[in-house]
């Protein structure tokens, strides 16, 4: 039997992964908005989980709103790519430090 | 606890010896004698053209931007569906709205020229 | 099935029609053809207009739950709604003015201003987590798009890319933490949360490990040390007129947040958030002052001035007193008047193409224009925190409440670092006063826009004189005492 | 009476708003005339009030005038607070604010060459002055007549704020603008103990009416608090302090005096006004009106007595090493603050504020003397390049001797009753730091008389060592100027005759003034007071002013009689030949051990102590600590996006390691 921990075990894995990849990588800006993805998706896990384990189904609400505003955001984040690339000519993450101080 | 993942562990085990004994028997089955044309790219009969990693065209994000948007929103029409017949005239009007929301949106990207191509 | 009836959408008759209007002047925007965008500036502020009396006719102390409990009309939620619509008016003067010294006008700065708004409206109202959600990310969407609006460069665009980026993990930060939460209690709804919490252990991990992760999300909005990175690279990178509504307005919308999470939701942790809220507090205002020595280029000097005054409102919220919610209350509202201020005068610095934000820039700004300078002054002398300016009674309301709950060495804390602080607002008024003007070009302006700037540090000046009717507004939210209009 | 008070107020308010906002319209004159009528009514008034208290014995006035705001049960007011202490200073401020305010006229006449050509700052810059001055009236008068904290803070802050402005007033000089920015700061450290002390105020008395808090002082004594855990202080004592922080700064005690010297940048009127005769001793008469609260603190008053000890000495010995007029005159109002802050320390508030007053007269002639020596040698203010000016200036010269006489308490004149009245009350104090405090103000009285009149030999005595096209200029300064000077000689001889008794030992501030009985200095000095002859007499045997008199006879030596001395004794260091040229080995000792010796030492206090460590540590080493760690802070924002990912999620894990652990 699966027990409710295990998600939220798996849940917290794959956010600590997402974490570890926003600040690990330094290359490229795109897996940076996958990791946002998966960020959202560990969450989604939880409400799920939670959602099932409660039998509560306001959880499980929720996630369809994360979804398609991750939906949303993932759109605003790609248009910002773009705007960024045409400008710059790169999407390294490592060329993006002209603002600091 | 651990026991429980026992059947994943045995599926993904019998996943990859599958894999493996499928490639290996090839390997050992098969003559190996390769030579130039053999081991260059096969593209329906002609040459390649050009390099496999090709850079997509922005506009094709811009498309996949707005594709997404609209697919996702789509989401919503599932669960709606579902209780139509329980809620009645109400869902359907709260739909209506939605969708109309949804159509200032296109709207806007169709006057702004986003759909067009060139 | 209850289904919404006539209550439920008068609570919430300010955001339908906000939200339908936007629509509107979204259309309008398409179909007009004036370079200028006046049509659409007009719709704008109409919509504005018509969300204040529409909060004004309804105003009142009463509690009302709508929409199943997702939504509640407070007198919180008004006065916010209020400041909100007001800040966001006065952004949008001040935006117009520089889009057309810059040339750069566009239909989009203003609606997606007004979705902006009407996100915060949402997070004002929200009494629910997905309500708070959606408000939420219709804020900072917006705001993402608004950055990034100029397009040919590459500043805004690195900026909207880390500002994406941040706020992006900072909302997952916040959902994970939603989701500790409503497994520890059960609910979404903040009402039913903060009776759950109220029954369960005081040390329920799960509890407090979703709670570290909201304080965290919340943070992040404020601008507070460490979430703050964002800040000075946004406010350096977007165009002037998108900081001064970013700067401001939306600290409101923080400030919300904060209260329906954190007070409302989890009210009965207070003991434990109060901890995290004084070390956020201690570093912002460490860190925003100390930085802040340091910066040559104006806007990020105001970003770390602003990350310190997150530190201060902090300061009024962990008291945990509805006197100290009161004082968090107005120093945003006076925050978000100075801050405008200050930006609205940096604005009619700038000419087409040139952005004046360096400190050289404002050097000998006496000479060029002393009214200018005049309004400068007040705004950097208020915050400063010196009196009888109003940035004065802020601190002095929040000090005086951290104080009340025994947090002396807070308070001590708080006014070395904004002693410290108070050297580079100064140095800003030396380069003003006592440095030869290097540029020489005449300040211009259009007519409303110097009356508004000049009626900014009016009120700056005469609330710091009188700042009894300011503060007992934010007084009486708290105090749910009937409020008097006029 | 409240019409009265407001018109007090207000007059020199409305002078300022009509000279600095219409200064194009009401053009110089019109500047002018509006202040110092503002400023006239506002003094003839005061002299009313002043009538009023003292002989026609009303009663002390103390209402509201204007509710500012209720917030919270705090009641935030506007009201005056007027009994013969508020009299006495309103009459100093607005009389001195008045004979400043014509002197100006003089002053400033030809203000405009200080200015670049065409500089926009210069326009208008005479109209400014004079709305600044007026201002400062105004703002000092809200200070002095407050019935509560509020309104004396926010008086103190203004009349802070207009010196800030007055002393960058030049700001096209570098050193203006310096000398401002440090006024700025020094004042807001003393700020900051005074909001705190406040703050604490209102925290302890849930009140900020002078009335109430002073009679529940009594009440306060004997909480303690721990302001660090294990360390239990008495409230009142932390309140006393910190309120003494604010006067600290203010009235410049060591360690926070260095701003005082620098603002000598301003122009004189303002140096003798603001930075002499009123602003400057706000602290002394903020101490006098909390005696309630100073009363009940041994340690508050232990530590005003050191530090105004301190003081008083040890600025007087800087005195004897500057060579720029102001200066001089500065570091003597220093000491002379200091001698004030002393007689807090010892209870004897009555003599202190009494100083305070005459102190006002002398000196505030002394700078506007100062003044009209500089006008009359084309801002030169370097006494090495003056020297026989008795001839060319001579109503400067007599009213200059006056004021010294004064400030070296030469009997008669009003100095020497203030002065004897302190160290008597400082002789006759049980604080334990009392012993210290009588000798520092005992070697005081020599100092002070030495680097006097040194000024006043090397000023108007001696060779004339200008150049010839000043010399060929040289004249007596017109009556705008000479006319303050001689209405200042006045009371500066005179005031002190028909005062000291009532004022110093007699109960002329009684109901003003609160002293505990074991504290009364002056009572029991009071039963042995004879009258003036009998102080006179009293003086003539005991030190202060055989001192004095050593004072004023070393530096005729030094200066007059022997004046190429000083030179060579610094120019050599001594050695045989020097001995051999000078046949007086026993004058070189003398020059040695008392002029040389506390020369020295003033210039090594003046170079190491000042300088090296105030100047330099505690001053701008702060500053430059800061902007260190500012620049290294700013490091952290590295630009990168990871980093700031990164600084978020360590942010988050502190967070969770200090809230979860330990917990669960």
């Amino acid at each position: 039997m699966i027990v409710l921990s295990d998600y939220l075990i798996l849940a917290a894995i794959l956010f600590a992964l997402s974490v570890a990849g926003i600040f690990i990588n330094r290359k490229n800006v795109l897996i940076l908005l996958m990791c946002i993805e998966l960020m959202l998706l560990a969450v989604n896990i939880n409400f799920v989980a939670f959602s099932h384990f409660l039998n509560d189904i306001a959880g499980q609400v929720f996630v369809f709103f994360i979804l398609t505003v991750a939906a949303a955001e993932a759109a605003i984040g790609l248009a910002i790519l773009v705007v960024l690339f045409r400008n710059r000519r790169t999407i390294n993450v490592e060329d993006l430090g002209s603002l600091k101080g | 606890m651990l026991e429980n993942y026992l059947p994943i562990l045995i599926f993904m085990a019998v996943g990859l010896i599958m894999g493996a004994v499928v490639m290996a028997i090839g390997y050992l089955l098969g003559p190996q004698r390769p030579d130039s044309e053999k081991g260059s790219a096969y593209e329906c009969g002609f040459e390649a053209f050009e390099d496999a990693r090709m850079k997509f065209d922005v506009r094709y994000y811009l498309v996949a931007i707005l594709f997404i948007i609209f697919d996702l929103e789509i989401a919503f029409l599932f669960p709606w569906a579902v209780v139509l017949g329980e809620i009645g005239l109400f869902a359907l009007g709260a739909m209506a709205i939605f969708l109309l929301i949804l159509v200032v949106g296109f709207i806007y990207e169709w006057k702004k020229g986003a759909l067009e191509w060139e | 099935m209850n289904l919404p009836g006539t209550q439920d959408y008068l609570a919430a008759l300010p955001e339908i029609v906000v939200a339908t209007l936007a629509c509107i002047v979204l259309l309008i925007d398409l179909w007009s053809n004036d370079r200028e965008r006046l049509l659409t500036w007009l719709a704008t502020q109409f919509t504005l207009l018509v969300g204040i009396v529409l909060i004004i006719v309804q105003l009142s102390t009463d509690v009302t739950y709508a929409f199943a409990g997702t939504y509640v009309k407070d007198i919180l939620s008004d006065v916010l709604k209020l400041f909100i619509f007001i800040g966001a008016g006065v952004a949008f003067l001040y935006m117009r003015e520089y889009l057309r010294i810059h040339n750069e006008m566009k239909g989009e700065y203003f609606t997606l201003g007004l979705f902006a708004v009407l996100g915060m409206m949402v997070l004002a109202s929200a009494s629910h987590m997905i309500t708070l959600y959606l408000g939420l990310e219709l804020l900072s969407l917006s705001l993402y798009a608004l950055v990034a609006m100029r397009r040919d460069s590459a500043q805004s665009a690195e900026a909207a890319m880390k500002y994406f980026m941040l706020g992006a993990i900072a909302s997952g930060m916040l959902l994970y933490g939603m989701s500790m939460i409503y497994g520890a209690t059960g609910s979404l709804d903040l009402r039913e949360v903060a009776d759950a919490v109220a029954q369960a252990r005081s040390d329920d991990l799960i509890l407090i490990f979703g709670l570290v992760f909201i304080v965290a999300g919340i943070a992040f909005k404020l601008g507070a040390v460490p979430f703050h990175m964002w800040a000075p690279d946004v406010y350096q990178g977007a165009p002037t007129a998108v900081t001064l509504f970013l700067a401001t307005v939306p600290k409101l919308a923080a400030f919300a947040m904060l209260m329906r999470l954190l007070v409302d939701g989890l009210g009965p942790l207070h003991d434990q958030w109060q901890g995290m809220l004084i070390i956020l507090a201690v570093l912002s205002m460490a860190i925003g002052n100390l930085v802040a020595i340091a910066q040559e280029n104006i806007r990020r000097m105001l970003a770390y001035s602003t990350i310190s005054h997150v530190g201060f409102l902090l300061l009024g919220v962990l008291s945990g007193t509805d006197q100290g919610y009161a004082a968090a209350l107005f120093y945003t509202v006076v925050y978000m008047i100075m801050g405008l201020g200050a930006f609205g005068v940096l604005v009619m610095l700038g000419r087409a193409g040139f952005e004046a934000d360096r400190l050289s820039d404002i050097k000998g700004l006496n000479q060029r224009s002393p009214w200018l300078a005049g309004v400068m002054l007040v705004m950097m002398f208020s915050m400063a925190g010196v009196p009888p300016f109003l940035g004065f009674w802020a601190k002095f309301a929040v000090l005086q409440e951290v104080v009340a709950v025994g947090l002396v060495w807070l308070a001590v804390a708080a006014v070395v670092f904004s002693i410290i602080g108070a050297f580079y607002y100064l140095r800003i008024v030396k380069l003003i006063y006592f440095d030869e003007a290097e540029e020489q070009a005449p300040i211009r302006g259009s007519s409303p826009m110097r009356v508004m700037v000049s009626s900014n540090g009016l009120v700056v000046l005469l609330f710091g004189l009188f700042p009894a009717p300011l503060l007992g507004i934010c007084i009486a939210v708290f105090t749910r005492i009937e409020l008097v209009i006029g | 009476m409240q019409a009265m008070l407001l018109t007090i107020v207000l007059a020199p308010l409305v002078g300022a708003i009509i000279a600095g906002l219409f200064a194009r319209q009401v053009g110089r004159a019109g500047a002018h005339w509006a202040t110092i009528i503002g400023v006239a009514i506002s003094a003839a008034l005061s002299l009313v009030v002043f009538k009023q208290q003292v002989f026609d014995g009303a009663p002390v006035w103390n209402e509201s005038v204007y509710t500012w705001m209720v917030i919270g049960g705090f009641t935030f007011e506007i009201g005056f607070l007027v009994d013969r202490l508020t009299a006495m200073m309103m009459v100093v401020v607005t009389s001195v604010s008045l004979m400043v305010h014509i002197y100006t006229i003089g002053y400033m006449r030809d203000e405009a060459h200080n200015w670049p050509k065409n500089s926009r700052a210069g326009r208008h810059a005479y109209q400014r002055f004079f709305a600044y001055i007026s201002l400062f009236t105004f703002s000092m008068l809200m200070l002095v007549m407050a019935n509560n904290f509020l309104q004396l803070f926010f008086g103190w802050e203004a009349v802070g704020l207009v010196s800030y402005l007055l002393i960058g007033f030049w700001l096209n000089r570098d050193t203006a603008v310096y000398a401002n920015l440090k006024a700025f700061l020094v004042n807001r450290v003393g700020d900051f103990g005074f909001l705190l002390g406040i703050g604490m105020i209102l925290f302890y008395f849930n009140t900020l009416d002078y009335a109430s808090v002073f009679a529940a002082a009594e009440r306060i004594d004997g909480l303690s608090i721990a302001l660090f855990p294990g360390f239990e202080w008495s409230v009142i004592t932390v309140i006393c302090i910190l309120l003494f922080i604010g006067a600290m700064g203010k009235s410049a005690q060591v360690p926070l005096h260095v701003w005082l010297p620098d603002s000598m940048e301003g122009p004189t009127p303002i140096s003798a006004l603001i930075h002499a005769a009123t602003m400057v001793t706000a602290g002394i008469f903020m101490v006098a009106r909390m005696s309630p609260l100073f009363e009940f603190s041994t340690a508050a008053l232990s530590f005003i007595l050191v530090i105004g000890a301190i003081t008083a000495l040890f600025m007087g010995f800087l005195g004897l090493v500057q060579n720029d007029i102001k200066r001089v005159v500065a570091y003597s109002t220093l000491s002379q603050l200091g001698y004030m802050t002393v007689a807090l320390g010892v209870s004897a508030y009555a003599a202190g504020v009494f100083h305070l007053m005459t102190h006002a007269f002398f000196k505030a002639l002394l700078f506007l003397a100062a003044g009209s020596v500089i006008i009359a040698m084309h801002h030169e203010q370097d006494m090495r390049k003056m020297g026989g000016l008795k001839k060319y200036l001579p109503i400067t010269y007599w009213t200059s001797l006056i004021g010294t006489l004064a400030l070296i308490g030469a009997p008669f004149f009003s100095g020497f009753f203030s002065k004897d009245a302190i160290i008597m009350a400082v002789g006759e104090s049980t604080l334990s730091a009392a012993g210290f405090a009588y000798i520092a103000v005992l070697l005081g009285v020599f100092v002070t008389a030495l680097y006097s009149f040194r000024l006043f030999f090397l000023v108007f005595h001696g060779k004339e060592r200008m150049d010839e096209q000043t010399r060929s200029h040289l004249h007596e300064s017109p009556a705008v100027v000479t006319v303050p000077l001689i209405l200042l000689a006045i009371p500066s001889v005179l005031i002190g005759l028909p005062l000291v008794g009532s004022m110093a030992f007699g109960d002329f501030f009684a109901g003003a003034i609160t002293v505990l009985p074991h504290n009364d200095v002056l009572g029991r000095l009071a039963q042995e007071y004879t009258g003036v002859i009998g102080m006179v007499i009293h003086g003539l045997v005991t030190p202060p002013v055989w001192l004095a008199a050593a004072g004023v006879v070393t530096a005729w030596y030094l200066y007059l009689h022997r004046p190429e001395l000083p030179e060579r004794i610094r120019q050599r260091f001594a050695g045989l030949h020097a001995f051999m040229v000078n046949k007086y080995g026993f004058d070189d000792f003398n020059e040695k051990v008392f002029a040389g010796g506390s020369r020295r030492l003033g210039d090594l206090l003046w170079r190491h102590g000042d300088v090296r460590v105030i100047d330099g540590w505690l001053v701008n080493g702060t500053a430059n600590t800061v902007g260190r760690l500012a620049q290294l802070a700013r490091r952290l924002q590295s630009g990168y996006l990871y980093h700031y990912a990164f600084a978020m999620v360590l942010g988050l894990l502190l967070m969770l390691i200090l809230f979860t652990t330990g917990r669960g």
